[in-house]
């Protein structure tokens, strides 16, 4: 289970899918990493990639940004926007050495409780094996 | 060229047609020039051209966004294409700025300069030549020599109406070299070898915000970094301040940055900006079939989207899931 | 006298009993701590940031701070662990730390700074000839020959550099190599020459208050922290926290009173609105308002404000303006 | 090695009262008993205050050393610290850092009358002065004080205010820019009530504190009354950091305000390029 040097993750989840999918992943006690922070928006677009930035700037272990699947987004058109954002975000990141693993985004629905405790998971796992190379948290 | 730029500007400014006129002049020594602003048709001796003129005046249209007259300026056509992006951004009307092309033929570089020539006085281009004047003698020298960086990638924007144009307005071509290729020498790199390659640049950067304030596209009311609430970024320089920084003014730079490379020119301990900025470009390109500046009437590449992306999806794998 | 080839000898032993800074090519010449004299560079003209970095840090931490049981716990920042040697400041630079000197002393002392400054020895380097093309020292009366300010001067002499040794903690450095000194033969010492002088500027800018100069000078200035940050007697600061109101540090941090938000005070109102006020303010301050405090022009003449002004804005230039229009 | 100047002492909000809607007074002690004696200061100082975490302003003294063992300060929320100093409680710990700058030029005032101009949380600083004054009844002439702000319930120390009426020799005169349904005092700004007014110069000292421009047109309106600049005392609390001369903000002209002033007469900032541009 938890240990103290799992990584911190922040968590943006949209609230008519991704935030669904966490409380349902809640409700049905499934079991995933402890040390994850979400972060309920409106929607996927609402995370400006300055939140990403400072962040990760500010000693945090990733950031997972969770929206609607294409197609299906509260507001139409969010999480498309969202799309060509964060991977032109990611470009931008692993440009200057942040592994791209520290960046994600991820499609959850309001059904997919056991995606979410998965992506955590995984994410977890992913940044994890990162360890050891993570630059120390600013002097502060 | 001078001489006929004075006698455009005279009577622009005699004629009442503008209010003041943004050019290029001497500056305390001939390898420097210095920005001017002429107010009266006597002034225009002042102005000056030469391949030593690297300023883009176009910032200085920031400063006619309040007023309601007219404001004439040079540029090189590299620079036109801040015009493009300043209209598209709104801060400015294109009728409210007469716009003097010149046709540059490249941009020296100083510290290339001063290591090739020392105790060089003056430049000047002569076909795909420099002509260097170090005390008595003058050298001719193979243009890429000296060149600014950017001139090897330099661009015009499409379709765009000068005003009056000092002779044929077309990009250099020179190099052969890919103008990404120093991206791509940092992207063949291991991911901790490219953090620490900026871990270096980014731990000299003092912060003296020379980079923003030099650039065309930072014309917020309140910048970013200067918001108290939220306050974005300390004050502090630690290195991951200053990566904040310009991690976020990077992202600033999507759709906007049009390699002037006045930041980096500009830089006073030498970070290589253009190497950050240069990768937005880069990707906004590829992904997006993006260049900022060509046109007036192209969207800026993040206000837009398409269902379906098939440029994005073939590196979406990791990212989508 | 002391052979050139025995520079880094010398240089070496001092790095083992202090802590050594010296100029350091790390993409820019900066002035920074060194384990061995190898690190070194010596044919530089002059660092870019000024060494009032090492007394005055761009981002230094006064204290720190935590929440306890009800109360705070202030635990202040500061100190050398080590007595310091910087190696190479130049006769502008060595003068600028007079003035900032000024500034940081008085009934108010600064203890972050005089401790870093008593903490220091310094060994000044003779300026090269010809000069820096925006060098103008000459002509504010500095001599960039001149011993003062520093502990030991030395002015290379081809193969060899001239030893002055001005003070005890002088006496100090060179003991630790006594073998590798030699005495000189006399007249050896070079004598700098007089610029044009520019002193004058102090008593013509007063006049100027409502000059339209200002106002031309400020539509070219981008209001960008480089000639500040770069001037070796800036010496401008804002405090900052950083952290939660439950633990933190609050530090000093450069600024700058070409930005902006400089003054800009709570609620928005700003006594300097406009690039306009903010330059004058610099120029004013530099050579009228310094004067006025410490009796002394507050610019050294080092020429970095012009050598890297984003838009080739020149002080001697705007020094030689104020002359010519100003009245006395 | 002498003591640390960004060091603040540390010290406890003992009360708590507010005094307009967006103005709240705090009355705080010093930690350290000893310090709580020695602390000296005199009316017009002002002290640096610290949230540590939130970070450090300047605050006028409003208290007088004549009433010992706490010091108040008059805080509106306006920006960062001063709006957390508003949240505060009784209890909480802050940080305090002086007495710095000059105070008002107390000898000088011996057996003069003097007039005090303040405009809304500008009677602060004033307020320290008043009750000094009101403390060495014997040492002073007549005291007069012209005070507006806002609204009627924008006007500060509105208890003391009434005390300060009923004392002898002591009159209080109330403005407002604008009235309510319940106000039934003069409407006007300062500068124009003054001129009303028209109080005599004679052997009479002018204090005033407000706004930029309350203060401006206040000192404009007392030199056509015929007082000297010398006799015009004024303390501006503007753009200071450090507190101590160093930081390079406040200056005017040669002066920074944190250690030449707060208080500078008219004559001074005459004197000063640009003093007058409030």
């Amino acid at each position: 289970m938890a240990s103290d040097d799992d990584p911190t993750i922040l968590v943006f989840a949209c609230n008519w899918c991704s935030y669904a999918g966490a409380d349902l992943a809640g409700v049905s006690r499934l079991e995933m990493p402890p040390h994850c922070r979400v972060v309920r928006v409106m929607c996927s677009a609402r995370v400006r990639p300055e939140f990403v930035i400072a962040a990760l700037s500010r000693g945090l272990d990733g950031v997972v940004v969770l929206g609607c699947h294409p197609g299906d987004c509260h507001y139409s058109e969010g999480n498309y926007y969202t799309r060509r954002r964060a991977l032109l975000l990611k470009e931008l990141l692993e440009h200057v050495g942040i592994e791209p693993e520290r960046f994600q985004l991820r499609w959850i629905s309001a059904s997919e409780g056991a995606k979410f405790a998965q992506t955590i998971t995984e994410i977890t796992g992913e940044i994890k094996a990162l360890d050891g190379r993570r630059e120390p948290p600013p002097e502060g | 060229m001078e001489q006929e730029l004075r006698e455009i500007v005279r009577k622009l400014l005699e004629e009442g047609a503008i209010e003041y006129f943004i050019g290029y002049a001497e500056g305390f020594e001939p390898l420097h020039t210095t920005p001017c602003f002429i107010e009266r048709g006597e002034q225009v001796q002042a102005l000056v051209w030469s391949p030593l003129c690297p300023y883009n005046l176009a910032r200085y249209l920031h400063q006619m966004k309040d007023g309601a007259g007219k404001v004439g300026l040079v540029v090189k056509g590299c620079d036109a294409r801040a015009i493009v992006e300043l209209v598209k951004g709104n801060q400015i009307q294109r009728e409210r700025v007469v716009v003097v092309g010149i046709p540059c033929q490249g941009q020296v570089d100083l510290a290339k300069l001063e290591d090739a020539f020392e105790g060089a006085e003056m430049v000047e281009g002569k076909g795909d030549t420099f002509l260097v004047t170090v005390g008595e003698k003058v050298h001719s020298v193979e243009k890429e020599r000296l060149l600014r960086e950017k001139c090897f990638s330099c661009r015009h924007p499409i379709s765009f109406e000068y005003d009056f144009v000092l002779g044929e307005m077309s990009p250099l071509v020179y190099g052969s070299e890919s103008e990404f290729a120093m991206v791509e020498e940092l992207e063949r790199l291991p991911v901790e070898e490219r953090r620490a390659f900026w871990r270096a640049q980014f731990e000299r950067c003092i912060r003296c915000y020379a980079c923003r304030d030099i650039c065309y596209a930072c014309y917020c009311q309140e910048c970013i970094f200067e918001s108290k609430a939220p306050r974005w970024l300390e004050k502090t320089t630690t290195p991951l301040d200053n990566q904040t920084y310009h991690l976020i003014r990077a992202w600033h730079m999507v759709g906007r940055c049009i390699d002037c490379g006045e930041c980096e020119r500009v830089c006073p301990v030498g970070i290589p900006l253009r190497r950050l900025y240069k990768k937005v470009e880069k990707e906004v390109e590829q992904l997006f079939d993006y260049r900022a500046g060509m046109r007036v009437e192209d969207l800026p590449p993040l206000v837009t989207f398409a269902a379906e992306e098939p440029a994005l999806s073939s590196r979406q794998d990791r990212s989508e899931r | 006298m002391i052979k050139k080839a025995h520079l880094t000898q010398w240089l070496d032993r001092v790095a083992q009993g202090y802590d050594l800074f010296g100029p350091v090519l790390d993409g820019v010449v900066q002035f920074k701590r060194v384990n061995s004299s190898d690190q070194l560079v010596f044919d530089y003209a002059n660092s870019v940031v000024p060494p009032k970095n090492l007394f005055l840090p761009q981002t230094e931490c006064l204290f720190a701070f935590r929440r306890e049981e009800g109360s705070i716990i202030l635990e202040p920042r500061g100190g050398l662990e080590r007595e310091r040697v910087l190696f190479g400041i130049r006769p502008c630079d060595a003068r600028s730390l007079l003035l900032l000197d000024e500034v940081f002393n008085g009934d108010l002392e600064d203890t972050y700074y005089q401790e870093k400054r008593r903490g220091t020895i310094l060994i000044g380097l003779a300026c090269p000839s010809p000069p820096q093309r925006t060098c103008f020292c000459t002509s504010l009366g500095i001599d960039p020959l001149s011993p003062e300010g520093v502990d030991i001067l030395l002015t290379d002499l081809g193969d060899r550099y001239l030893v002055e040794v001005t003070t005890e903690k002088g006496e100090e450095l060179v003991g630790l190599s006594q073998e590798l000194f030699f005495p000189s033969a006399e007249g050896e010492k070079l004598k700098g020459e007089k610029g044009k002088s520019l002193e004058e500027v102090g008593e013509k800018i007063g006049s100027l208050w409502e000059d339209g100069y200002w106002r031309e000078l400020s539509r070219r200035c981008l209001g960008c922290g480089v000639c500040t940050y770069l001037c070796p007697t800036c010496h401008c600061f804002d405090l900052t926290d950083v952290g939660s109101t439950l633990s933190g540090k609050r530090f000093r941090c450069w600024d700058s009173c070409m930005f902006a938000d400089f003054t800009r005070m709570a609620g928005g109102v700003n006594p300097r609105p406009t690039g306009k006020e903010r330059v004058r303010q610099r120029y004013f301050d530099k050579f009228s308002y310094f004067p006025e405090r410490y009796g002394v022009l507050g610019c050294v003449g080092c020429g970095r404000c012009s050598q890297y002004c984003p838009m080739g804005i020149d002080i001697r230039t705007i020094i030689n303006e104020v002359i010519a229009r100003g009245a006395k | 090695m002498s003591s640390n100047i960004y060091l603040p002492h540390l010290a406890t909000i003992t009360e708590i009262e507010a005094q307009t809607p967006d103005t709240t007074m705090l009355r705080v002690t010093l930690d350290d008993p000893t310090l709580a004696l020695s602390f000296t200061y005199r009316p017009g100082q002002f002290a640096e205050l610290s949230i540590f975490g939130v970070g450090e302003c300047p605050i006028s003294i409003a208290s007088t050393p004549t009433r010992k063992g706490f010091l108040e300060f008059c805080v509106r929320a306006v920006g960062q610290v001063t709006n957390a100093l508003y949240e505060l409680d009784v209890g909480s710990k802050i940080g305090v850092r002086g007495p710095y700058g000059n105070p008002f030029p107390l000898p000088e005032l011996e057996g003069r009358n003097l007039l005090f101009i303040g405009g809304g949380i500008g009677l602060a600083p004033l307020r320290s002065l008043i009750n000094y004054v009101l403390d060495n009844r014997d040492h002073y002439g007549e005291v007069e004080l012209i005070y507006g702000a806002r609204s009627p319930q924008d006007l500060a120390f509105k208890d003391e205010l009434k005390l300060w009426g009923e004392q002898e020799g002591v009159t209080v005169y109330l403005t407002v820019d604008r009235g309510d349904e319940r106000w039934r005092g003069p409407v006007g700004f300062v500068p124009s009530f003054l001129r009303e007014i028209a109080p005599s110069p004679q052997e009479k000292v002018a204090f005033t504190c407000g706004p930029p421009i309350m203060i401006k047109l206040v000192m404009e309106a007392l030199e056509e009354m015929g007082f000297p600049p010398d006799h015009m005392v004024t303390t501006l609390e503007m753009k200071m950091k450090c507190g101590v001369g160093k930081c390079g903000r406040c200056n005017i002209g040669s002066r920074y305000i944190c250690r030449d002033g707060p208080v500078f007469t008219l004559e001074q900032l005459k004197a000063l390029p640009g003093g007058l541009e409030l």
